[in-house]
C-alpha cells in the first residue's frame, strides 16, 4: 500500500468526497488563499496546505475563503448544514474557538435537539491542536474535552494517517456536527493509505498494541510517546495494552473498560491540560464501570495546569514525555506488588 | 403600492398579522395564568414587520428568527396548533416540547428557529443563503434581529461575510428601541442602524414599520435584489413592541402613557385597515370576519394545547444525535 | 443573625466592597437598565435584580450599562482589569461564554503567564447557571466545568447565601481572574448572613455535613438534594458526609481525599453534563490520590449527555433528584457487604 | 505639518523608524539560521504607522497590538534587548521567554501586548480606556488592527462600545491589503475601512502611510481629542509589508515584483529622509549618525540574546496566578 502523510491523507479524503457528492463544500480562511490579490490563486491550500489543490478541481463556488470572522464561518458552516449542504469549515487553529463557539455549541450541536428531532446538521470543523512548534499560549492547546463535553457534538483525534482518511470522510458522512482534531506535529507522518476511500465508524478504539500488564489510553500524538515507552518497557518485561480511542465522542467504552477487566492497571495520557479533561473522564468511567478489576491507582500522564510557554525548553516540559509514560506505567505496574 | 396587492394578497396580509396580534394576546393571558412555563417575549406591535417581509417568501426561503419569534413563524407559514403546543410544553408542539418558544422552529416552512442567543441568527443565514447559491436554486434566506442585536458582533460579521460572497440574503432589523430595558439611543453608537450596515457596503433602508405597505415594498425591492443575484440588502424597520421585554417584565424603563401612546398612535393593523378602507380594497366586514376566523383559530389552538399530554419520559434521551 | 437571601448577600457584598474600594466598577447588560430610555433608570438593576440600587449609590461611572456586546464587555473587564480597575463585569447566562469566551479564556486568564508574571488582571465575572426554570437549551446549562479547565481563571460556585457574600468579597479582592456562578434558582434562599464584610477564601471546601458511611461532593443546588437525600438515608441509618467545594478551582482536594480515606465511598453529585466534567475530575482526583480506601465504585449523579429540555417533565428528568441521589449512595455503601 | 517638529522630534522619530526597520531585517536573518523558535510575523514596510502614532503616546498611555507586534512595541518605548531575548525564547526576554514574538509585552511601557487572536486587541483598548476614563487621568489607549481585522466581530463590538461610552480610544487601522495571503479587496465587503467606521459614528480619517507626517498629523488630531474628552476615533493607514505574512512565507498571493515596487517607491524611511532633506530640517550625515547608532543597538541585541540563558525549567509553573 502507499505510503501517504496524514496531509495527503486528509486531502485525498476532501478530494474524493466532494467528487462524490456536490454538496459538500470547503470553507475557511486561506483555504485556497491569493483571493483579491494580484498573484496565484491556492496561494497556501490552507495554512498548513491540507486543502491545497481543491479550489483547483472544484472551484470557487465550493472552496470558499473568507475574511477573518469565525463566528461567520462556523455559523455560515452550521446554516448550511441544517439547510441542505455538507459543509467541512476550517477553524485553523483550534484555540480561536473562543470566538465562535455559541455558533458550534449552542446553534450546531443543539439543533436537532431542540426542534425535537426535525434538524440534521451534516457540519464537519476541521480544526488543529497540539504543542511543540513554539507558538506559544493561543496556538498550541488541545480544547478537546471541551468539544467532548458538549453534547450534540461529535470530536475525532486522529493519530495517524491511515485512521485520519478513513475518519474524515466518516465525518462528512456523518449526518452529525463534527469537530476533527489535526495535530499541528504529525502532518507530515506518513502510513500506509488506501487510494480508495473507506470510512472508520466512530466509537471505535485501535488497539494499537496487544498487553496484558497496563492498560495505557492515549490520543494523537501520545500514542506515539506511548509506543516509545511501550519499546522501552516492554526490555524490562512490562507489557502494556495501548488503546487509541480515536474519537472521543463517541468513545469506545468498552474496549477500554474490557482491556483494564484484564490488567486491573491504568495509565492515560494527555496533551491537554489536567482539569475536567478527557483523561479525568475516562479515569472516572473505570473507576466506576471497571472498579473491581483495579489493583492500581489510575494514573494520568497530561500538560500541567498552565498555559503553553513559548520557550521550547519549557514546551517540552509541558508535553508528557515517554519517559514521564514510562515513569507512571512501572509505578502502576509495580502498585502492590 | 397596495395597487400591486390583489384582493387575496391583502386579505392573506391582514389574516397573518391579525393571527399573530391575537396570538399574542392570548398568550400573554395564559402565560399570566400559569399555562405556559419558561420565558415568552410577545411581538405584538410589529407585526407588520414579519408579514411585509414574509409575504414574499415560500416555504423554501429561509427566516431565522430572534428570541421573539412567534411573529415570525406565524408570517412564515408555521402552524400554529403545533406553535402553541410548543409553548406548552406539550406533544404535538413544532419540536415536540423540547424547544419552546426561545426555540420554536419549523424547517419544513423555512422557518430556521427563534434563538436564544441575540445576534445567534445572522451567522445561520448566511449559511441559508449559502446554500441557495450553491444549489442555485433562486431561494433567499431573511435574517430577523433586534436593534439590541444590531451590536453584536457576529450580525456584524454576518453582514460582511454576505457581501463578500455576494449571499441571497436580507437582515431585517426591528427596532422597537429596545434591547431589555435599554434605550436605542444609548446602545447604538451611530444611532442609525440602517446608515452602519450601508457602511457594510449593501444597500440599506430605513421604513416605517407601523405602515405594512412601507415594508413589503422595500422587502419586495430587496427580495427580488437578492433572488436575481444581485447580492444582500438591510431595512431597519421602526416599529414598537405594545409588551414588556418578556411577559411579566414590569417595564420600568418606560416612559410614562408610552404603551399606551404606542397602542393609539402606532398599531400597525389599525394603520392597515385604515389604508385599505380608505383606498377601498377592503371592506370593514371583510376585516372583521378575518379578525373572528384568527380568534376562533387561536383560541382552539389553546383549548388543544391545554388538552394535549406533556412529552413521553423517553423524549428526554431522543434527538441528541442522528447517530451515536 | 440576620437572615438574607442569595440576591441581598450578592448585592452587599458588591455595594460594601464598591464603598471600600473606588477602583471596582459593575459593567454589564441592564445592570441598572433604563439607560437611554423614558422611563427609570436603575429599572432592572440586573434581569434577577442583584445589582440594583448600586447605581443610586455609585452612579453611571461606576455602574455602567451596555449594549448587547459579550467580548466587548469581557474584553473592557479584562482590559480595565490589566489596568487599574477591579471590574465585576456580568455575563447574564453563563450559555452566553460561547460569545466573548475568548476574551476569559486567551486573554484575560493567560496574561499573567504569556507576560512571564508583570501582568495582574483582577476580574470577577458573574454569571447564572442552572436547569430547573424551563429556560431551556441556551439559558440553562452550567459550564463551570469548562471553566475550571481554563489555567490562569479560578471558578467559584456557591451554594448559600453566606458562602456568597464571602466568596464575592474574595472573588473582587483577588488579583486573578475569577468567574463566579450564580445559580439562578437559588436567589431567594436566605441563610444567616453578617452585615459587616468578610472573606470566604478559595479552595476551602465546607463540610456540610459529617459522616462515615459515604463521601458525597455536591455543588451550588445539588447540595440542597444531597442534603435532602442524606435525612432520608439516615433514617436507614447510612450517614453520609457531604462535601461543598465551593470552589471548583482551586479544589479543596485535601478535604475530599481526607473524608474518602474515612468513608471509602464516593458519589459525587453534579447538575452539569457528564462529559469532562468537575464530576469525572473529582473522580479521577480519588481514584488516583485515594485509591488504596476506595472500597466501592465512584458514582456520579449528573445530568445526562443532552441538551437541556424545555418541557417541565423533561428538565425534571434532566435535573438529578434527591431519590437518584439516595438511589447512588445506596448502592456504593451496600457495595461488598 | 513637519513644522511642528523640532529637530529632536525629527531624530526622535527617526530613530524609532529606523530601529524597527533594523529589527525586523536582523529578525528576518537570525529566524532563517534557526536561532528564533515559533512564529515571527515582521513589521518592515509599516513603521511610520506605530511610529506616527505612538509619538503622541507617554508611559502611561495604552496600545493594544497584534500579531505583528515588534513595531508598536519599539515605537512605544520597550526595550529592544528585552525585546530581542524574548524572541530568543531567553531568559531576561520582556516576558522571560514565556509569550515570545506573538505575545510579546511590556505594561511598565504601557503596551498591553501583542495577539495571537485576530480582533484580541481591539475589545482591552475598550478597556484600557475605560480605566483612563474612570481615573479620568487624561490617558488614552490606542487599538492597532490590521485590515483583515477589521472584519473580526470583537472589532465591531469595540468600536461601539467605544461610542456608546465615549472613551478616550483611538483605533488604528493599518491596511497593509492583506490578511495572511487573502486580498483586502476582497475580504472588506466595503472595500473600506475608515468609511466603514465611520458609520459607527465616530471620526474616521484615511491616511498614507508611506508618509510619517500624514500619520502624525492625523495620530495627533485624534489623540487630542481622546485626551480632551472628545471620544474615540479611527484611523485607516494605507500601508503595506515588505516580508511575508510571517517568516518563511512564500507569498505566492503576491503579483509579479510587487514587493520590488513595494521597496523601491512606498518606502516611509526613505519618504522620510527625503522630506525632512528637502525641507532641510536634517542633513543626511544626521540621519545616516541615526542609522548607525540604531544598527550597533540591534546588533548588539542579537550578540546578547544569543548568549543569554534559556528559562529555568521552574518557570513552566509560575506567573499562572497571583495566588492559587
Ligand atoms: C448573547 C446574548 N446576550 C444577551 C441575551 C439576553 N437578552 C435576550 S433578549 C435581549 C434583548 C434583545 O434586544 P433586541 O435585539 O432589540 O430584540 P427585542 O427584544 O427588542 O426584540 C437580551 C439582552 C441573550 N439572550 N443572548
Ligand atoms: C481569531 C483568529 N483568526 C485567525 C488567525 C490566523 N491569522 C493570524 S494573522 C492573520 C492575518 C491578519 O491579517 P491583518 O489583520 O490584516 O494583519 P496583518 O497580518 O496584515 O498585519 C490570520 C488570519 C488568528 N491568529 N486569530
Ligand atoms: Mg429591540
Ligand atoms: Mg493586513
Amino acid at each position: 500500500m502507499p505510503l501517504k502523510s496524514i496531509r495527503q491523507a486528509l486531502n485525498e479524503a476532501l478530494a474524493q468526497e466532494m467528487r462524490r457528492d456536490p454538496t459538500i463544500i470547503v470553507i475557511g480562511e486561506d483555504v485556497a488563499g491569493g483571493a483579491g490579490s494580484d498573484g496565484q490563486r491556492d496561494a497556501y491550500g490552507g495554512v498548513l496546505g491540507v486543502t491545497k489543490g481543491l479550489i483547483g478541481e472544484f472551484g470557487e463556488a465550493r472552496v470558499i475563503d473568507t475574511p477573518i470572522t469565525e463566528s461567520a464561518i462556523m455559523g455560515a458552516a452550521a446554516g448550511a448544514a441544517v439547510t441542505g449542504l455538507r459543509p467541512v469549515a476550517e477553524l485553523m487553529f483550534s484555540d480561536f474557538f473562543g470566538v465562535c463557539f455559541d455558533q458550534i455549541f449552542n446553534q450546531a450541536a443543539k439543533f436537532r435537539y431542540m426542534f425535537g428531532g426535525k434538524a440534521k446538521t451534516p457540519l464537519v470543523i476541521r480544526t488543529m491542536i497540539g504543542a511543540g512548534r513554539s507558538a506559544a499560549a493561543q496556538h498550541s492547546q488541545s480544547p478537546y474535552g471541551i468539544f467532548t463535553a458538549v453534547p450534540g457534538l461529535k470530536c475525532v483525534v486522529p493519530s495517524n494517517a491511515y485512521d485520519a482518511k478513513g475518519l474524515l470522510i466518516q465525518a462528512i458522512r456523518d449526518d452529525d456536527p463534527v469537530i476533527f482534531c489535526e495535530h499541528k506535529l504529525m502532518y507530515d507522518l506518513r502510513a500506509e493509505v488506501p487510494d480508495e476511500p473507506y470510512t472508520i465508524p466512530f466509537g471505535e478504539a485501535n488497539v494499537v498494541r496487544d498487553g496484558n500488564d497496563v492498560t495505557v489510553v492515549a490520543l494523537a500524538r501520545m500514542v506515539h510517546y506511548a509506543m516509545t515507552a511501550a519499546d522501552e518497557l516492554s526490555k524490562d518485561g512490562i507489557e502494556i495494552e495501548l488503546i487509541d480511542p480515536r474519537t472521543t465522542s463517541p468513545l469506545d467504552e468498552d474496549t477500554i473498560l474490557e482491556s483494564v477487566e484484564r490488567t486491573g492497571r491504568l495509565v492515560i495520557v494527555d496533551e491537554a491540560t489536567p482539569r475536567c479533561s478527557i483523561a479525568t473522564d475516562i479515569a472516572a468511567l473505570v473507576a466506576d464501570k471497571a472498579f473491581a478489576a483495579l489493583k492500581a491507582p489510575i494514573r494520568r500522564v497530561t500538560a500541567p495546569h498552565t498555559p503553553v510557554p513559548f520557550a521550547p525548553d519549557l514546551e517540552k516540559l509541558y508535553i508528557p514525555s515517554p519517559e514521564k509514560i514510562a515513569a507512571a506505567v512501572r509505578e502502576v505496574y509495580g502498585y502492590g506488588r | 403600492m397596495p395597487m400591486q396587492l390583489n384582493r387575496d394578497d391583502l386579505i392573506r396580509a391582514y389574516r397573518s398579522m391579525a393571527t399573530i396580534r391575537r396570538f399574542e394576546e392570548r398568550v400573554q393571558e395564559e402565560f399570566s395564568k400559569g399555562g405556559i412555563p419558561g420565558f415568552v417575549h410577545l411581538y405584538a406591535g410589529e407585526e407588520a414587520s414579519a408579514v411585509g417581509v414574509c409575504q414574499h417568501l415560500g416555504p423554501k426561503d429561509y427566516i431565522a428568527s430572534t428570541h421573539r419569534g412567534h411573529g415570525h413563524s406565524i408570517a412564515k407559514g408555521c402552524d400554529v396548533g403545533g406553535m402553541m403546543k410548543e409553548l406548552f410544553a406539550k406533544q404535538g408542539g413544532l419540536c415536540g416540547g423540547k424547544g419552546g418558544s426561545m426555540h420554536i422552529a419549523d424547517l419544513d416552512q423555512g422557518m430556521l428557529g427563534a434563538n436564544g442567543i441575540v445576534g445567534g441568527g445572522p451567522p445561520l443565514v448566511v449559511g441559508a443563503a449559502l446554500t441557495a447559491k450553491t444549489l442555485g436554486n433562486g431561494h433567499v434566506a431573511v435574517c430577523f434581529s433586534g436593534d439590541g442585536a444590531s451590536n453584536q458582533g457576529t450580525t456584524f460579521e454576518a453582514l460582511n461575510m454576505a457581501v463578500v460572497l455576494k449571499l441571497p440574503a436580507i437582515f431585517v432589523f426591528e427596532n422597537n428601541q429596545y434591547g431589555e430595558g435599554t434605550g436605542f439611543s444609548y446602545h447604538c453608537g451611530s444611532r442609525d442602524i440602517a446608515g452602519r450596515a450601508a457602511g457594510f457596503g449593501l444597500p440599506a433602508v430605513k421604513v416605517n414599520g407601523d405602515n405594512f405597505f412601507e415594508v413589503h415594498e422595500a422587502a419586495h425591492e430587496a427580495i427580488e435584489r437578492a433572488r436575481s443575484g444581485g447580492g444582500p440588502s438591510a431595512i431597519e424597520v421602526d416599529t414598537c413592541r405594545f409588551y414588556g421585554h418578556h411577559s411579566g417584565d414590569a417595564q420600568l424603563y418606560r416612559g410614562k402613557d408610552e404603551v399606551k401612546n404606542l397602542r393609539e398612535q402606532r398599531d400597525c393593523l389599525k394603520h392597515f385597515r385604515t389604508r385599505v378602507s380608505e383606498a377601498a380594497l377592503l371592506e370593514a366586514d371583510a376585516l372583521d370576519a378575518v379578525d373572528a376566523e384568527v380568534a376562533a383559530l387561536v383560541d382552539r389552538a389553546i383549548v388543544d394545547a391545554r388538552a394535549a399530554e406533556s412529552p413521553d419520559a423517553s423524549e428526554l434521551l431522543t434527538h441528541v444525535y442522528v447517530s451515536y
